[in-house]
């Protein structure tokens, strides 16, 4: 497979979250803000980056019978380094994505990679199919938390807009409602975008 | 690649050791950063509403009316002088769920600052206290609550409450008032270095 | 009392799907009928509680006298995959009728999110054992809840003549938004 | 409204309707229509198997000449009803809209078979068996005249573990416009109750109820008077609600009997007949008259003479018509049977069978099948069923194409009344895929049942 | 009715091995390679007959079962267990103080619950009802 | 010959409802509430209903015209029945475009998204208060206070709803005696002289309206009656308990918005059940869950939540509430 | 080395190989192994997901694909027979060839060829029009024209020409997948194999009735004069139930019965033009 389409795919037409709708707990719990949204993609992407690449540069000696414990305690090991790694120098993030860092170790993108590319590609490949998803998946996420919080808040990155005049903005779109709602109609937007091209 | 048992357990024992050892050689890693930014968190909050520090005591005390879970103080001293407590508070008085707050005291009982530790209040409205969405609560500062009313204006006190947030407001000084209550009732022996 | 109060907050005011944001896989992607939905809840209700079981023992047992909790991810989530296959194998060996029954009827599905999430939610909340039961318990019932409603509400939007891009998951999801918004009713009940 | 308006008439419990009444050819006497020059009499007029032709081009028949033989249990002779001359046999339209195998009788005088009385006298003495009647009954090609054709010595071969107690006497005339039964009602009341007695000695039953609704007091109180006194035959007056005709509804109404789903009435041990049905038994077994004329009640918007018609089956329709005056300027729909039940008919050439009751013709229709809206759930199709289904969901089903699950919804249940459909205000056609739906899940019934 | 297509792998006396090709739900989903959140696997079913069908290696059936059935076997497998786990866990912690014993004890009910089901097998065996219909 | 004539399938005629009848109906029913809350917010209601009204209009219009592309059912009159309980649940002064926004969740989300008229399962006037209400808190808990034929464009006055003033009090710990002293007289709450959205504030008109409709057919009784029912009982029951902390019944059914939510929009043919058992659980279910969140809950209103949560069971009670199927238990006289 | 770094290895490892007995044990029970080739069949496969092969979904028909021993009874009406030819050369099987087919209306009734005697207002929908009527012309066994198997079609092969209120199949995007077939109440849609050069002749009419009565009813209608029986040199053509059928395994296109047809009820597609005898209503790729 071509490398950029391989890097590609994940934007659009394979598009994690709203396309293959993997991770939907993440997407509709950390995307408050922008920054959150990003935040929680991009810890994910250096989990599939790293799991990915681990695993493939592995999977020649990895006996069947136990791939999936062994690519659990990879991916699990790599979750675990990010945990850390935020609580030590991300530390307001860390606290505001909370439960759902350690929740990468079972988005279904980590170990759905991981079984259906890694395992069968090589190292370089098996890397960038992380990065794309990852990135997919990172992208999807700031949107739709920039969405959330223009709408919900007013802001974008942290920056007022004043748009709703006496108030700061929409408070559903940053409750619980309006993750569903928005999660809902980008998922519409990508069908019909995906169906046109 | 065909499974036996040796090659799983080799492969998986390997897997697992090589993972253990990243592991704990990270944790090992990030365990003094990790230390450090709680405790700067903690240092942040309780900065806030004291005088600058070097030293810092943690005590827990009953509430006034030994009513409740216990609140906790921070005493904080400068150069082996006190100059202040922090005190972290709470109330069930909020709109939904309980609600911690944190009030400075200086030595002589006055508001030195306070802010919100942790809420469940609604965004935009009960979250106003929070001195990052609104500046709200800095008619505290300074304030004697010996004298001043704590209490919103509709009953009858000297509060100004938030818009269509009383009941936050109101919690807010409910809070406030059992750490001050607290506070006066421990001066004496927490005074003491 | 206290009891009563994890099991309302975890099934009405903090309901796992609706408020939470955990299981929204199986809620979105499984739901289509009712009755199904019920059997489901099932089977979650008992993996979750024994998962919380276990991996509350784990951590209090082990992790947490050795300072080791860091390894709570790592460890939870093998012990998790480890328990639910073993539930499986064991109902496959003592009975392999019911085996087959439940093999006809749910797709057997282990709502990784769910279930881990609400081990290290336990384990955050710093509940006792019986109280994590509760929690566990009560979020799997509220999950239960959740996925029964919504699965004769898809029943039903599956008549209609929904617009063709919204067909589907887009408009499972604006019905969950709304039904989120109606369960902040109950903000505040405890 | 009349003397027999009391609060404690009876009615069935589960939903119906009330559509305007609109009875305008109510007591006109029944005219004996003239004789066409051609009819054109199609082999099957009934429920069941078609019959067997039994003439060929070229036969001179005779009225009550036996044309077709029954070609099976549920199945019923057909008669010539005119004497002449049989000039073809071949597939014509009948009122269904569909072709079908008809013999064509060029009139020739009017000739009946000699064993037929045609006398006025009554004759109240039954002298036949109660097999022998049944026999009779099918030899004279009797079926149901209430609407369904159901050949009737079916529903008097009582299978041997069942038991019928009561004969039930349809005489509702629940549908708008039709006047037919009541008309006969006030003309041939004795022949009616000597028919009743002899369906009675046919089921082997000592009761019978005749159930008319109130909108008919004065055929009510002609019944209540001949029965008067302890009778074998007992009069209920019904309180006015379609679909009260339908058999489950009256027996519900005159006895508080539920016949069960997927039953029939002997299943709570009742026969219902229609009066007609009771009229021609009469005539059968009393007067050896086969089964060929029936009354017809001809009514319709602007129609110059609403009228009742006694009339011989083949007639095209046309003949009636003409005999009221014609089709009124305006009309553009015309209704084989009543506006709830009957079947609209693009073609005046179709010739009148035995299950012609009425024929309508209508100005406006109000009810334009293809304007529809979507269903705003407002459960007054549900709250009018007479069976307690949900037609709005049964539609979304069959819409759908979804009959698997529709099955569980009983769409077997229906008996089409319309009440659904009169009742939508989205004015859906909720019927239409309604019998959709019941023919496909029958199917799926018969081939889970051929396995 | 719950219904399922299936293909029949095996005849061997008066068994039939009916491989479940996938869940009606799974089955056009376009993920279901990836996805850990449903089991995709294929599943056998064992179904003993007693009549002699006319059924071919390779046939594909419906499998049919009734819902009430599947609530039954979910009670069995899980609800009952889910019962006595807690009972166990609220009589042990009311006897003892050691959370980690009482944990144990009440996974530990599982043990003999298990056993008595297996004692039970055949029992439940005759309860459950599989229809096969050749499609 | 060709007669020309039309073949239809039976039934042949037709009762002559339509949907328009009905939804014009509602609004004919609306009509004293709507005259009630102009005499007493003047102006400004007028104000909020037009834009409501338009803008759930316009809406509904450029959704099927433009996305959907569904036939036009603009002036089938339920957008203008949407528009105007929207209209009746809002305080009177709300800015412009909150109205707006309100009107597009109501229309756009609540309704078109699910493909219009009949096929939302929920009530798509209380989604776009329940959104409003969680997304504009101050502007949607500050009332304006009744009075009477004020057409003056000045501001009027603001203040908490009767059952606002009631939660508020308790949350403060003040006595229920004390509490009722705040509140207005049971007379004042039937004519509508409190605090409240527009809609809300006469019980009389609203109590007409409710006649007028089940006159018309429009409704039938049992989910207003259930729902009100079970609010008088539950707090009855309550208030035997310890009346110092719970409110008389007549005061729940009186104050706030259990008379709009039961009469107009729990009745709503769309989101309600469709057999007469299945209205009762409903009735009886929102009875129960508004009583639950005003005393026990955060807000001091729940009907709203209370009938999005039971539309939401709406499928299931329809699955399993049936109709009494004829013939299904044999009952034999 | 750190105290913690031991105790993590040894729990780690021990966490792990305990899960892993476990998760070992029940692989092997359990784990099937997921051929990898079912993917690849499903590349090659049209992925229309239409049905047409029997299974809930391409993938389903995948792998029952990759499990079957002989491809006999499996084919997949969308892909064709080159599609099965490429999935049997994956699987090293061998592929069943099929002549491509094509699905025709067997009625030419259009409104200039066959008039309305009534005017139908109920519901459009052919099954349900069925059930109720003949149909608003003369001949009950025409088309209706109210588009069920144009709703059928999944592949957008057909639409309903609104001038001859006829369905019409767009030879090129027509799969032979049956959809329309199942879904014409009246049974006028008939797979014919496409012929050569895509070329098929067929009588394009259902008429059962006396030939005066079809005659009649329609312009088009096959009467059973038996004109182009005597024409067929290769005994293609039989007439049953007052109607002539063409054996398209006996046609040899030879389009001698074509031009003898009285009533030009005998359709020929995709042959060049001749002389001009009569219009014809023909499928419009002739022209495209
Ligand atoms: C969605 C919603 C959220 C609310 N959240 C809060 C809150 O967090 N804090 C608060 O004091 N009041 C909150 N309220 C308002 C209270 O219910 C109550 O109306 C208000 O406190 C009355 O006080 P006022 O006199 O300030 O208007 C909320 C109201 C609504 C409708
Ligand atoms: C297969 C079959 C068997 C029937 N057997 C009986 C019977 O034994 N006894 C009886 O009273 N009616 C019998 N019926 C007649 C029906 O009950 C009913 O009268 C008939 O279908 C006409 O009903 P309608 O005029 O209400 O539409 C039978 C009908 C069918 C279709
Ligand atoms: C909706 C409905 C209405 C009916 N109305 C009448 C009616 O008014 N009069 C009548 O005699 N039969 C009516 N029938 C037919 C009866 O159900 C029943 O078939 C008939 O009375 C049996 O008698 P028969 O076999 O003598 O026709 C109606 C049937 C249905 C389904
Ligand atoms: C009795 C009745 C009550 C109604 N109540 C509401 C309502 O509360 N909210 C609303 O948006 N529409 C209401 N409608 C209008 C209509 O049903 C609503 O717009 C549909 O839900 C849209 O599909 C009502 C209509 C009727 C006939
Ligand atoms: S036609 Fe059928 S569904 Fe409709 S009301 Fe009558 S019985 Fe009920
Ligand atoms: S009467 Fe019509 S609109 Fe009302 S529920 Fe039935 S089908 Fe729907
Ligand atoms: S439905 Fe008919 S026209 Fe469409 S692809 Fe299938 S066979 Fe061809
Ligand atoms: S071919 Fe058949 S299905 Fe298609 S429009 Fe004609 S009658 Fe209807
Ligand atoms: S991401 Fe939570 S269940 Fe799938």
């Amino acid at each position: 497979m071509n490398q950029i389409t391989n890097f590609t795919k994940g934007f659009l037409k394979e598009n994690p979250v709203f396309v293959l709708l993997l991770g939907t707990c993440p997407a509709l719990a950390t995307t408050t803000s922008a920054w959150n949204g990003l935040g929680m993609g991009l810890a994910t992407t250096f989990v599939l980056v790293m799991s990915n690449a681990v695993i493939s540069l592995v999977k020649d000696i990895i006996p069947d019978n136990v791939r999936i414990p062994s690519y659990i305690v990879i991916i699990a090991s790599f979750v675990t380094i990010v945990d850390l790694l935020m609580a030590a120098y991300l530390p307001a993030l860390h606290s505001q994505l909370g439960i759902f860092i350690p929740l990468i170790v079972v988005n279904c993108i980590v170990l759905g990679r991981a079984e259906a590319f890694a395992s069968r590609n090589n190292i370089l490949s098996s890397a960038i199919d992380g990065l794309g998803m990852g990135l997919g998946f990172a992208i999807g996420l700031g949107i739709m938390g920039g969405i959330r919080e223009i709408l919900g808040s007013g802001a974008i990155f942290g920056l007022k807009l004043h748009l709703f005049g006496q108030v700061d903005g929409m408070l559903a779109f940053v409750l619980a409602p309006g993750a569903f709602l928005v999660f809902g109609y980008l998922v519409a937007m990508l069908n019909i975008i995906n169906k046109k091209i | 690649m065909k499974s036996t048992l040796t090659n799983m357990w080799l492969v998986l024992g390997g897997i697992t050791l090589i993972a253990g050892g990243a592991l704990s050689y990270m944790f090992e890693l990030t365990k003094a950063p990790i230390e450090a930014a709680k405790q700067e968190k903690l240092k942040q909050a309780i900065a806030m509403v004291t005088p600058a520090f070097d030293q810092m005591k943690t005590i827990s005390v009953a509430p006034a009316d030994g009513q409740g879970d216990s609140l906790t103080f921070y005493q904080v001293s400068s150069k082996g002088q006190v100059v202040g407590t922090a005190v972290k508070t709470w109330t069930d008085k909020g709109f939904s769920g309980r609600f911690w707050v944190i009030v400075g005291f200086d030595t002589s009982g006055k508001v030195i600052n306070s802010n919100v530790v942790e809420h469940k209040e609604t965004p935009g409205l009960g979250d106003k206290t929070d001195i990052a969405k609104s500046d709200w609560n800095t008619q505290f500062k300074g304030k004697d609550l010996s004298q001043f009313q704590l209490k919103v204006k509709k009953d009858g006190g000297q509060v100004d409450a938030i818009t269509a947030a009383t009941i936050s407001s109101r919690a807010y000084c409910d809070a406030l008032q059992r750490a001050y209550d607290a506070y006066m009732l421990n001066q004496k022996n927490t005074t003491k270095p | 009392m206290e009891y009563i109060i994890i099991l309302i907050s975890a099934i009405f005011v903090n309901n796992i799907v609706l408020a939470q944001f955990l299981g929204i896989c199986p809620f979105i992607g499984v739901s289509n009928k009712v009755s199904t939905a019920a059997g489901m809840g099932g089977a979650v209700l008992f993996v979750m509680v024994l998962a919380t079981i276990v991996t509350y023992l784990i951590q209090t047992a082990i992790l947490d006298p050795l300072g080791l909790s860091y390894l709570q991810t790592i460890s939870y989530i093998l012990v998790i995959a480890a328990l639910v296959q073993m539930v499986e194998l064991m109902l496959k060996k003592v009975s392999p009728t019911l085996f087959q029954a439940l093999g006809v009827y749910l797709p057997l599905i282990t709502t990784n999110c769910a279930i881990l999430g609400v081990a290290i939610m336990v384990i955050q909340k710093d509940y006792n054992l019986l109280e994590s039961v509760t929690f566990a318990g009560a979020s799997s019932i509220g999950f239960t809840l959740a996925l029964i409603i919504f699965a004769a509400i898809r029943e039903q939007i599956d008549l209609m003549d929904v617009p063709k891009a919204l067909k589907g998951v887009p408009i499972a999801l604006v019905t969950a938004g709304i039904l989120a918004m109606a369960f902040m009713g109950f903000t505040g009940v405890v | 409204m009349s003397s027999f308006a009391t609060h404690t008439l009876k009615t069935f419990s589960i939903g119906g309707i009330h559509p305007p009444e609109n009875k305008w050819s109510a007591g006109q006497k029944i005219v004996t229509l003239p004789i066409p020059k051609q009819v054109s009499i199609p082999v099957i007029q009934h429920i069941g198997a078609p019959s067997k032709v039994l003439v060929n081009k070229g036969d001179v028949v005779k009225v009550g000449q036996l044309l077709a033989e029954s070609s099976g249990f549920v199945s019923a002779n057909v008669h010539a009803s005119v004497s002449g001359k049989v000039s073809k046999i071949e597939s014509a339209f009948d009122s269904s809209g569909y072709k079908r195998i008809s013999v064509i009788i060029d009139v020739q005088g009017d000739e009946w078979l000699e064993n037929i009385d045609l006398t006025d006298n009554l004759i109240s003495n039954i002298t036949l068996e109660s097999a022998e009647i049944v026999k009779k009954i099918n030899e004279m090609g009797i079926v149901g005249l209430g609407g369904a054709t159901f050949p009737t010595h079916v529903k008097l071969s009582i299978p041997e573990n069942k038991k019928a107690e009561y004969l039930i006497i349809n005489a509702v005339e629940c549908e708008p416009y039709l006047t037919s039964d009541h008309q006969l009602m006030m003309e041939k009341s004795d022949q009616i109750i000597v028919g009743t007695r002899i369906l009675m000695k046919a089921l082997k039953v000592n009761k019978a109820i005749i159930g008319i609704e109130n909108n008919k007091p004065d055929a009510i109180e002609l019944f209540s008077q001949k029965l008067s006194g302890p009778s074998d035959i007992e009069v209920v007056a019904l309180k006015v609600q379609y679909p009260q005709g339908g058999e489950k509804q009256l027996i519900k109404s005159v006895l508080n009997r539920e016949v069960p789903s997927g039953k029939l009435p002997i299943d709570v041990g009742c026969v219902v007949q229609n009066v007609g049905t009771a009229f021609a038994v009469y005539e059968a077994i009393q007067k050896n008259k086969p089964l060929i004329e029936r009354v017809v009640c001809v009514s319709g918007h602007d129609l110059k003479n609403p009228s009742n018609f006694m009339v011989r089956m083949g007639t095209p329709v046309e003949t009636l018509i003409e005999a009221t005056g014609g089709v009124p300027e305006g009309t553009n729909l015309i209704i084989n049977g009543g506006p709830m039940m009957g079947k609209s008919i693009s073609r005046l050439d179709v010739p009148v069978t035995k299950g012609t009751s009425g024929i309508l013709m209508f100005k406006q229709t109000v009810s334009n099948h293809n304007q529809y809206q979507a269903c705003i759930r407002c459960a007054k199709c549900v709250s009018v069923c007479p069976m307690g289904l949900e037609p709005y969901y049964l539609m979304s089903l069959a819409q759908k194409n979804r009959f698997d699950e529709m099955e569980a919804a009983y769409p077997t249940d229906c008996i089409e009344c319309g009440s659904c459909s009169y009742t939508c205000p989205s004015h859906r056609p909720l019927l239409d895929f309604i019998r959709l739906g019941k023919s496909e899940v029958n199917q799926i019934i018969r081939q889970r049942n051929q396995r | 009715m719950i219904k399922h297509d299936g293909i029949i792998k095996n005849i061997d006396n008066q068994t039939i091995e009916i491989s479940i090709i996938a869940m009606a739900s799974c089955a056009s989903c376009q993920i279901k390679g990836v996805c850990t959140s449903s089991d995709v696997q294929e599943k056998i079913i064992k179904i003993e007959t007693t009549s002699e069908l006319s059924y071919q290696i390779g046939d594909k059936i419906t499998v049919e079962m009734s819902e009430q059935q599947g609530n039954i076997a979910v009670l069995w497998a899980y609800v009952l267990p889910l019962i006595l786990m807690i009972l166990s866990l609220i009589v042990s912690s009311i006897l003892l103080s050691n959370e980690t014993l009482i944990g144990l004890l009440g996974i530990g009910v599982l043990l003999p619950y298990y056993s008595i089901l297996y004692l039970l097998r055949n029992k439940i065996r005759n309860q459950f009802n599989f229809y096969i219909i050749k499609n | 010959m060709n007669l020309n004539l039309k073949m239809s399938l039976s039934p042949h005629i037709h009762s002559g409802n339509s949907v328009k009848k009905e939804m014009y109906g509602v609004i004919w029913a609306l009509v004293p509430v709507w005259l009630v809350s102009i005499y007493f917010f003047g102006v400004d209601a007028l104000r909020v209903t037009l834009i409501s009204v338009l803008a759930c209009l316009a809406f509904e219009w450029l959704i099927q015209k433009f996305l959907n592309k569904t036939e036009s059912t603009l002036w089938d009159g339920s957008a203008g029945v949407t528009g105007i309980l929207l209209a009746f649940n809002l305080p009177s002064n709300l800015p412009t475009w909150m109205i707006i926004v309100g009107a597009f969740v109501a229309i756009a989300i609540a309704k078109m998204s699910f493909g219009g008229l009949g096929q939302n399962p929920f009530n798509p006037a209380l989604v776009a208060r329940v959104f409003m209400l969680i997304s504009f808190p101050v502007q949607m808990t500050s009332w304006p206070v009744p009075d009477a034929l004020n057409f003056s464009m000045v501001d009027a006055q603001t203040g908490a709803t009767a059952l606002g003033i009631m939660k508020e009090g308790l949350k403060n710990g003040e006595p229920m005696s004390e509490l009722m002293n705040h509140i207005p007289e049971t007379f004042d709450m039937l004519l509508g002289r409190m605090g409240g959205s527009m809609g809300e504030v006469s019980a009389l008109a609203l109590i007409l309206g409710g006649l007028f409709m089940w006159w018309r057919k429009i409704i039938t009784w049992h989910i207003p009656v259930s729902i009100i029912a079970t609010i008088a009982l539950f707090t009855g029951i309550l208030h035997a308990l310890n009346p110092g902390q719970y409110a008389t019944p007549s005061f729940h059914i009186l104050a706030g918005g259990a008379l709009l939510g039961a009469i107009f929009m729990a009745t709503d043919m769309v989101t309600s059940p469709m057999s007469k058992k299945g209205m009762l659980v409903f009735g009886i279910g929102i009875g129960l869950i508004t009583v639950i969140i005003r005393v026990f809950g955060a807000y001091p209103e729940g009907i709203s939540f209370a009938i999005l949560i039971m539309n939401a069971f709406v499928p299931l009670i329809n699955k399993y509430l049936k109709p009494n199927r004829f013939g299904k238990e044999v009952k034999n006289g | 080395m750190s105290e913690t770094i031991w105790l993590t290895i040894v729990i780690l490892v021990a966490i792990g190989s305990i899960s892993a007995i476990v998760l070992y044990i029940v692989a092997k029970k359990f784990y099937v192994y997921e051929d990898p080739r079912i993917d690849e069949v499903v590349n090659i496969l049209p992925n229309a997901n239409c049905g047409g092969c029997g299974y809930p979904g391409c993938k389903a028909f995948a792998e029952a694909c990759t499990k079957a021993e002989d491809l006999s009874n499996l084919f997949c009406p969308p892909g064709g027979s080159d599609n099965m030819k490429n999935v049997a050369e994956l699987l090293g099987l061998l592929a069943v060839q099929k002549e491509p087919q094509v699905a025709v209306l067997r009625c030419n009734g259009s409104n200039q060829n066959r008039k309305k005697t009534s005017r139908y207002e109920g519901v459009e929908n052919c099954s349900i029009a069925s059930q109720f009527f003949g149909g608003d012309t003369d001949c009950t066994y025409g088309c209706l024209g109210y588009g069920e198997c144009v709703d059928a079609c999944t592949f957008d092969a057909m639409y309903m020409d609104k001038d001859t209120g006829l369905p019409v199949i767009i030879e090129n995007q027509c799969t032979a997948c049956g959809a329309c077939i199942k879904a014409c109440p009246k049974d006028l849609i008939e797979l014919r194999n496409k012929g050569k050069k895509s070329r098929r002749i067929f009588v394009s009419c259902m008429n059962e009735d006396k030939g005066a009565a079809a005659k009649k009813a329609c312009d088009v209608a096959c009467i059973a004069c038996n004109m182009c029986v005597k024409a067929c040199k290769y005994d293609a053509i039989a007439i049953v139930n007052q109607r002539a059928y063409i054996d398209f395994s006996k046609c040899v296109l030879c389009r001698a019965c074509v031009s003898v047809c009285p009533t030009n009820a005998i359709h020929e597609i995709n042959f060049p033009a001749r002389k001009v005898t009569a219009e014809k209503v023909e499928e419009p790729q002739l022209e495209a």
